[in-house]
């Protein structure tokens, strides 16, 4: 957003390539295995790793430095870290000055910053981060990964913000092995957004409010489009069920799960059950499909053709190796069947002819084609057409809205804290067996054996206290909801933290977390939630 | 009693006899449930019989040998013979409830049909133990492979010295067996010493580790057979305290658990060092367990 | 049999094309992707048979499928009685004549190994045996070690005395072909026209390769020393802990070594009526693969079970079977997140025991 | 067997992978060595992720819910009940309240086309997915 798109703007190789590596807020060799592979790798040719997460997670274990934040800390974290290389002269002043705007503003803000109070409010060593800001900085080569730890705050996107502050500041981003990568969680997240699967743009993030961009859409598709953006998912699945209420009365949900993931569930529960109507196209009879009106079996990944980009923009062929299940239908023979139906006909033969119309509307896509992916590796974005090759990173000569600008932040605490009645944060996220909701998941025999039961993890100074052992079931009570987990004492979280996966429906975490949600993004307070926790009999 | 009392030595047909089930292994063969004992509340003893007549009648077994038990859509999983083969016609599995087969199990009723396949592993050392004063050490669903033994030992009563029943469980409701542990010892012929970790008001007996019972009976090394079973703990702890009262590792022999999945050698789950479980035990001497930390 | 045969060039694919007649033929094809597996092959005209790289695959596949179904069950209650009914189906695979052309030394020592393991255990693994029955190999003696390759220190390869029916060494233009099992000479029979005596010079030249060929490896593993080391200690706890720390638990190195054989079973549900029961690979490196009803897991720890895995490879199957079950393809080297691959194992025994000279197992 | 090269369907690493295919089933999973994110190895999910696609579990037919329950009903029927329930709230309460959830689990195409069916068939930008969850 800083630099003007939002994806990695590296190539996963690369990340191994680099001297120190900055990992923040992702649990990588879970989530994200084949990067954590790369830091392995850079750690071995001797990068240094620094990592930043609230939980002591396996990549933690094997950093250099380990900055274990209170959740919701990152940006006094980093206006620290920002603060200690003002200090002693390690921003880099060419690239602020040819590459960067508003530098001035970033500048008076961190001469207000105090280095000492920043590492009290984050929990962390003052010499540590003033260590890992000195590390980062110096190095020529220094690449940040970061996830939903950092996104999923109400400060998210100044989070966000903010790392690309420091990689502003110190010149890490316009070449080989330095960027600032966002890692993407589901296999087309990246491919979803690119294809304007969003309420405010059209493909290759083409604001739907500039009339051009409608023109040269409309022309294509023959139709006059809405101007105004629309709503978000939040939006859409936390109306208050009411009929003059300001949400939607229909939902068309494509492979989505929002009956369980998404925050405070008993809302979202509610306002789909008072839709109107609800369609739902997926694998398995979801508990969304549950609620629904009318349930479309979808077909699976090995059973379609077409593409999804990875989070290194990496656009890749998928090939069918089986026929469909069933009668189930690929996701597209479905759309296109629907929408001839409400008096919009589609035609396409194949997946591989609405790619081309993809190219010709879409720049970043404009060489795209299924011939030219067909190659077993694919091409990365931006291709802007045929002869164009693969983008290996992003900015190499300028961002892509012209010069980076920084923006300062202050720190915005979480939504809830801690407090007499809750006095656990309760972070949510993922493991390494599971994924999403778990519908593929805990079908799988192996995977489901290896993590079958929601557990929630639990510092064993705080289990002490309040007599909890492993392998008991405990009650976690928010202001919204509770629901019961197994015990799992560890160190991985930190004493007054807990940790659970929302891959269970049995224990539906997002029960208890809230809808509180970044003013930019939209991206909902996962990461911090205000629970007690008690024996349950 | 309920198992067979003629006191002509019992030769099995053929101990390594196994369901015919055409050359393939993994294929399981349809059992009924005879009859259903309640041990305790979260223990069943099911009497089982092969559907097949003629497999039935041909069906033999020793001590210590378990079975590989099928339950529909449960999957399946092993369990020890808690009968003695001395009692021809059926047999029995003493099952505690814990996960999703135990728990289907438990759902069962008379007349309903299981699959099984087996009988798989090696035997207690019926051979080696004639001769000798027994011990027996069972701690919870432990005594279920031990009361296969003990029912076959007291059918041949005349070969064996005393025979000493050392059993103990978490609380006083959890005793399995228990008419007949006590028939037998009103019987005389066996001496039987329980024990629970916690009482309760009603419980008149002592309280504690089954390991402190072995301070009340009488060792002999020359003459004493161990036959320990039970959670990995407590073998662990009984070995070591035997071993303590001057018992060689090779007169103590126990039964192990694990998770299994083929019960013939094959799958690898059940790999205890260079040992399988399922097919060079699940008994075992105590000499041949160097690593008791890892039980 | 000490006939040695001279097989031309040219004729290989001719002969392929005949074998293809009554057999099944599964060579190393390389795709248009630049990977290269094991592939039945139809069409000889459009299938490249790739001899210069290694197969990213071993035949464990072909005789232990990554899944396969073993039974189906049926289940229901009784009409009347109301009683539960339930009984199963086998569905055992047909036996297929398969020509298996141009398998490594290390793969086919691999498939001696399973084969201990599956049809001399107590009772024969009827679907391994099965699709194992009429299998015919045709392997070829590595010339050239791949990078990670060390069958060598495993005494597996590069060329073998036994276990091929026919084994093929590169002289150029022309294989020799040495004749190993009664299907070899049976095959030769057959298709006599294809084979022409070997000479003397070609048996020199032949052995002349196979000693090229050992002293060609980039990779120098001290299996011999690891085994001996472990055999007088078998804890060296720091090492497993280093190698559990990275770990992935992806399972990765189970499945495609060509001799771990670890399975799982389960029951797969079709509907209430019935279901199927399924064998796929397992990993011992997996929490899950001993976890017991309860939570209670005999192997429990990361580093407990790393440690199981390799002592498995290089102690425990010595002491059964007279010799580590790694057959040193090094698949496992170049597969490996995190390093924690049996050459990464060896290296770091060795490093920590004395600096002597191997011993043998 | 043949081998099929397509992509995991798991996280955004977007590992290349071969589906092993028998007699039209899946029946296994094995990573591409050539290909420039997996180089040979997939993390556990991805070596499993064969295991779901045969499960009894897939939804194999159309549901429409009928007095309060989900009836299998065939592809046209479910087709035009979807697009009638559409349609309804469109012409009651207008397009813009009507919302569609795309899905960061299929294909670019498919997602492409299911903003253009929302903001072309059915006139909304009201079109996000799961991105940020």
């Amino acid at each position: 957003m800083t630099f003007g798109s939002g994806a990695m703007t590296n190539s996963i190789a690369e990340i191994g390539e680099a001297q120190v590596i900055l990992v923040s807020g992702s649990n990588t060799t879970e989530t994200h295995p084949q990067i954590a592979r790369r830091i392995y790798e850079g750690v071995d040719r001797g990068a240094r790793l620094i990592v930043i997460d609230p939980r002591r997670t396996r990549l933690a274990r094997h950093a250099h430095i380990h900055l274990q934040i209170r959740p919701g800390t990152d940006i006094p974290l980093l206006n620290g870290m920002m603060r200690c290389i003002l200090d002693e002269n390690l921003v880099d002043d060419l690239f602020v000055e040819m590459r960067t705007e508003n530098f001035l503003a970033l500048r008076d803000m961190l001469y207000r910053v105090d280095i000492a109070q920043c590492a009290t409010l984050c929990g962390v060593d003052e010499e540590q981060l003033r260590l890992a800001a000195r590390s980062y900085a110096r190095a020529q080569r220094s690449v940040i990964c970061y996830c939903l730890g950092v996104t999923q705050h109400v400060c998210g996107t100044a989070n966000v913000r903010s790392y690309a502050n420091l990689a502003m500041l110190t010149g890490h981003v316009e070449q080989e092995f330095t960027g600032v990568d966002p890692l993407r969680g589901q296999s087309n997240v990246q491919g979803a957004c690119d294809m304007g699967a969003l309420p405010g743009v059209l493909s290759g993030y083409q604001p739907v409010s500039d009339p051009s961009v409608r023109a040269r859409f409309e022309r294509a598709w023959r139709v006059e489009l809405p101007t105004t953006p629309g709503l978000t998912v939040l939006d859409m699945t936390h109306g208050d069920g009411s009929s003059d209420d300001a949400g939607v009365r229909a939902l068309y949900v494509m492979g989505e799960n929002p009956a369980l993931s998404d925050p405070d569930l008993g809302r979202v529960r509610a306002t789909l059950a008072g839709l109107d109507f609800l369609v739902v196209a997926d694998l398995f009879l979801t508990e969304t499909a549950r609620l629904a009106d009318v349930v479309f079996p979808a077909a699976s990944f090995a059973e379609k053709s077409g593409t999804i980009t990875n989070s290194e923009r990496r656009v890749q062929l998928m090939r069918q190796a089986i026929d469909p299940v069933g009668s189930s239908w690929p996701d597209h023979r479905i759309i296109i069947e629907l929408s001839r139906r409400l008096g919009y006909a589609m035609n396409y033969q194949s997946p591989a002819e609405i790619m081309e119309e993809i190219c010709m509307l879409t720049p970043i896509y404009g060489g795209m084609y299924h011939d030219r992916l067909d190659n077993g590796e694919g091409l990365q974005w931006p291709c802007p057409d045929r002869r164009h090759g693969s983008t290996q990173y992003l900015h190499k000569y300028s961002f892509t809205r012209g010069r980076g600008r920084f923006e300062p932040a202050g720190h915005v605490p979480p939504a809830e804290a801690a407090e007499e009645e809750f006095p656990y944060i309760l972070v949510t996220g993922r493991v390494y067996h599971q994924y999403h909701t778990g519908t593929m998941t805990r079908r799988s025999d192996l995977a489901n054996r290896e993590y079958s039961r929601p557990l929630i993890e639990v510092h064993p100074d705080d289990a002490r206290k309040l007599h909890l052992r492993s392998g008991l079931a405990a009650r976690v009570v928010s202001r919204r909801g509770s629901c019961v987990f197994t015990v799992r004492v560890s160190e991985r979280v930190a004493a007054g933290h807990l940790f659970a996966t929302f891959h269970f429906a049995e224990a539906p975490v997002n029960l208890l977390t809230g809808s509180a949600s970044d003013p930019v993004a939209r991206c909902p307070e996962y990461k911090v939630c205000a629970v007690r926790i008690e024996r349950e009999a | 009693m309920s198992d067979g009392t003629d006191d002509k030595p019992f030769t099995p047909a053929n101990p390594t006899c196994i369901i015919a089930t055409g050359g393939n292994p993994y294929l399981p063969r349809p059992a009924v449930v005879k009859r259903i004992v309640e041990e305790n509340p979260t223990v069943r003893t099911l009497e089982l019989a092969l559907a097949d007549e003629i497999d039935n009648a041909h069906f033999t077994y020793l001590p210590g040998q378990f079975l590989m038990l099928s339950l529909p859509h449960c999957g399946e999983a092993p369990f020890t013979f808690s009968s003695s083969p001395t009692r021809s016609g059926s047999f029995a599995l003493t099952i505690r409830r814990a996960g999703l087969l135990t728990t289907a199990v438990h759902a069962l009723q008379r007349g309903d049909t299981v699959c099984v396949r087996g009988p798989y592993g090696r035997p207690f050392p019926l051979e080696e133990l004639a001769g000798s004063d027994l011990l027996f050490v069972a701690g919870g669903i432990g005594m279920a492979p031990l009361r296969s033994l003990l029912a076959y030992c007291l059918a041949h009563r005349s070969r064996y010295g005393t025979v000493t029943v050392l059993y103990g469980c978490r609380q006083p409701g959890e005793f399995c067996f228990q008419q007949e542990l006590q028939q037998w010892r009103d019987d005389r012929a066996i001496h039987l010493l329980c024990t629970v970790d916690q009482g309760d008001p009603a419980w008149q007996g002592r309280v504690g580790l089954v390991t402190s019972l072995l301070d009340e009976i009488e060792v002999n090394p020359g003459r004493l057979k161990a036959l320990v079973c039970g959670p990995g703990i407590m073998i662990r702890f009984v070995i070591g305290h035997l071993q303590e009262l001057g018992l060689p590792a090779g007169s103590i022999i126990t039964t192990l658990e694990r998770q299994m999945k083929c019960g013939i050698g094959l799958c690898g789950h059940c790999h205890f060092d260079d040992k399988l479980i399922c097919a060079d035990g699940p008994v075992f001497l105590g000499s041949e367990l160097p690593n008791l930390e890892r039980l | 049999m000490h006939r040695t045969l001279i097989l031309q060039k040219d004729h290989l694919l001719p002969l392929l094309r005949k074998l293809r007649k009554d057999n099944r033929v599964i060579a190393p094809v390389r795709n248009r992707f630049g990977d290269t597996f094991f592939t039945e092959i139809e069409d000889f005209d459009n299938a490249a048979i790739d001899l210069d790289q290694q197969p990213q695959t071993s035949l464990k596949s072909f005789f232990l499928p990554q899944s396969e179904t073993l039974c189906r069950y049926v289940t229901g209650k009784h009409p009347e009685s109301g009683a539960l009914e339930y009984s199963f189906h086998a569905q055992v695979p047909v036996r297929t004549p398969t020509v298996y052309f141009g398998v490594r030394s290390c793969d086919l020592f691999a498939v001696m190994y399973t084969d201990l393991v599956f049809r001399r255990a107590r009772e024969r693994d009827i679907y391994y045996d099965r699709r194992r029955s009429d299998a015919v190999f045709i392997s070829i003696g590595c010339a050239r070690p791949f990078a990670d390759c060390f069958c060598n220190a495993t005494r597996s390869g590069p060329f073998l005395d036994m276990g091929f029916d026919l084994q093929l060494t590169d002289l150029g233009d022309r294989w020799f072909v040495q004749i190993g099992r009664p299907r070899g000479v049976r095959l030769i029979e057959e298709w006599p026209a294809f084979f022409t005596l070997a000479s003397e010079a070609d048996r020199k030249a032949q052995f002349q390769v196979e000693l090229e060929a050992r002293g060609l490896f980039r990779r120098h593993v001290h299996v011999d020393l690891a085994v001996k080391l472990l055999q007088e200690q078998p804890d060296h706890a720091a090492v497993f802990a280093e190698l559990s720390r990275r770990c992935q638990d992806c399972g990765g190195c189970a499945y495609i070594c060509p001799t771990c054989i670890c399975f799982n079973i389960a029951d797969l549900r079709l509907d209430e009526d019935g279901g199927e029961r399924v064998r796929t690979w397992d990993a011992c490196t997996f929490a899950g693969f001993t976890r017991m009803t309860g939570d209670c897991n005999p192997v429990d720890g990361e580093t407990g079970r790393v440690r199981k895995r390799f002592l498995h490879k290089l102690l425990h199957d010595v002491q059964k079977h007279g010799r580590p079950s790694c057959v040193g393809c090094g698949r496992c080297v170049n597969m490996c997140f995190g390093g924690v691959d049996i050459i990464r194992c060896i290296e770091m025994l060795a490093a920590e025991g004395e600096n002597g000279s191997g011993g043998r197992w | 067997m043949h081998d099929v090269l397509t992509v995991c369907c798991y996280c955004g690493c977007g590992c290349g992978l071969y589906l092993r295919v028998e007699g039209g089933r899946v029946v296994g999973a094995m990573p591409s060595r050539s290909h420039p994110v997996s180089r040979n190895n997939l993390c556990a999910k991805g070596w499993q992720s064969f295991a779901f696609i045969h499960h009894p579990d897939r939804l194999t037919r159309p549901l429409v819910r009928k007095k309060g329950r989900l009836h299998p009903v065939g592809w046209d029927e479910a087709l035009d009940a979807a697009a009638q329930g559409l349609r309804r709230v469109r012409e009651a309460h207008g397009p813009d309240r009507i919302g569609v959830l795309a899905s960061a689990k299929c294909t670019n195409e498919e997602n492409y086309l299911l903003q253009k069916f929302a903001r072309a068939a059915l006139g909304t930008n009201n079109i996000d997915h799961c991105a940020r969850l």
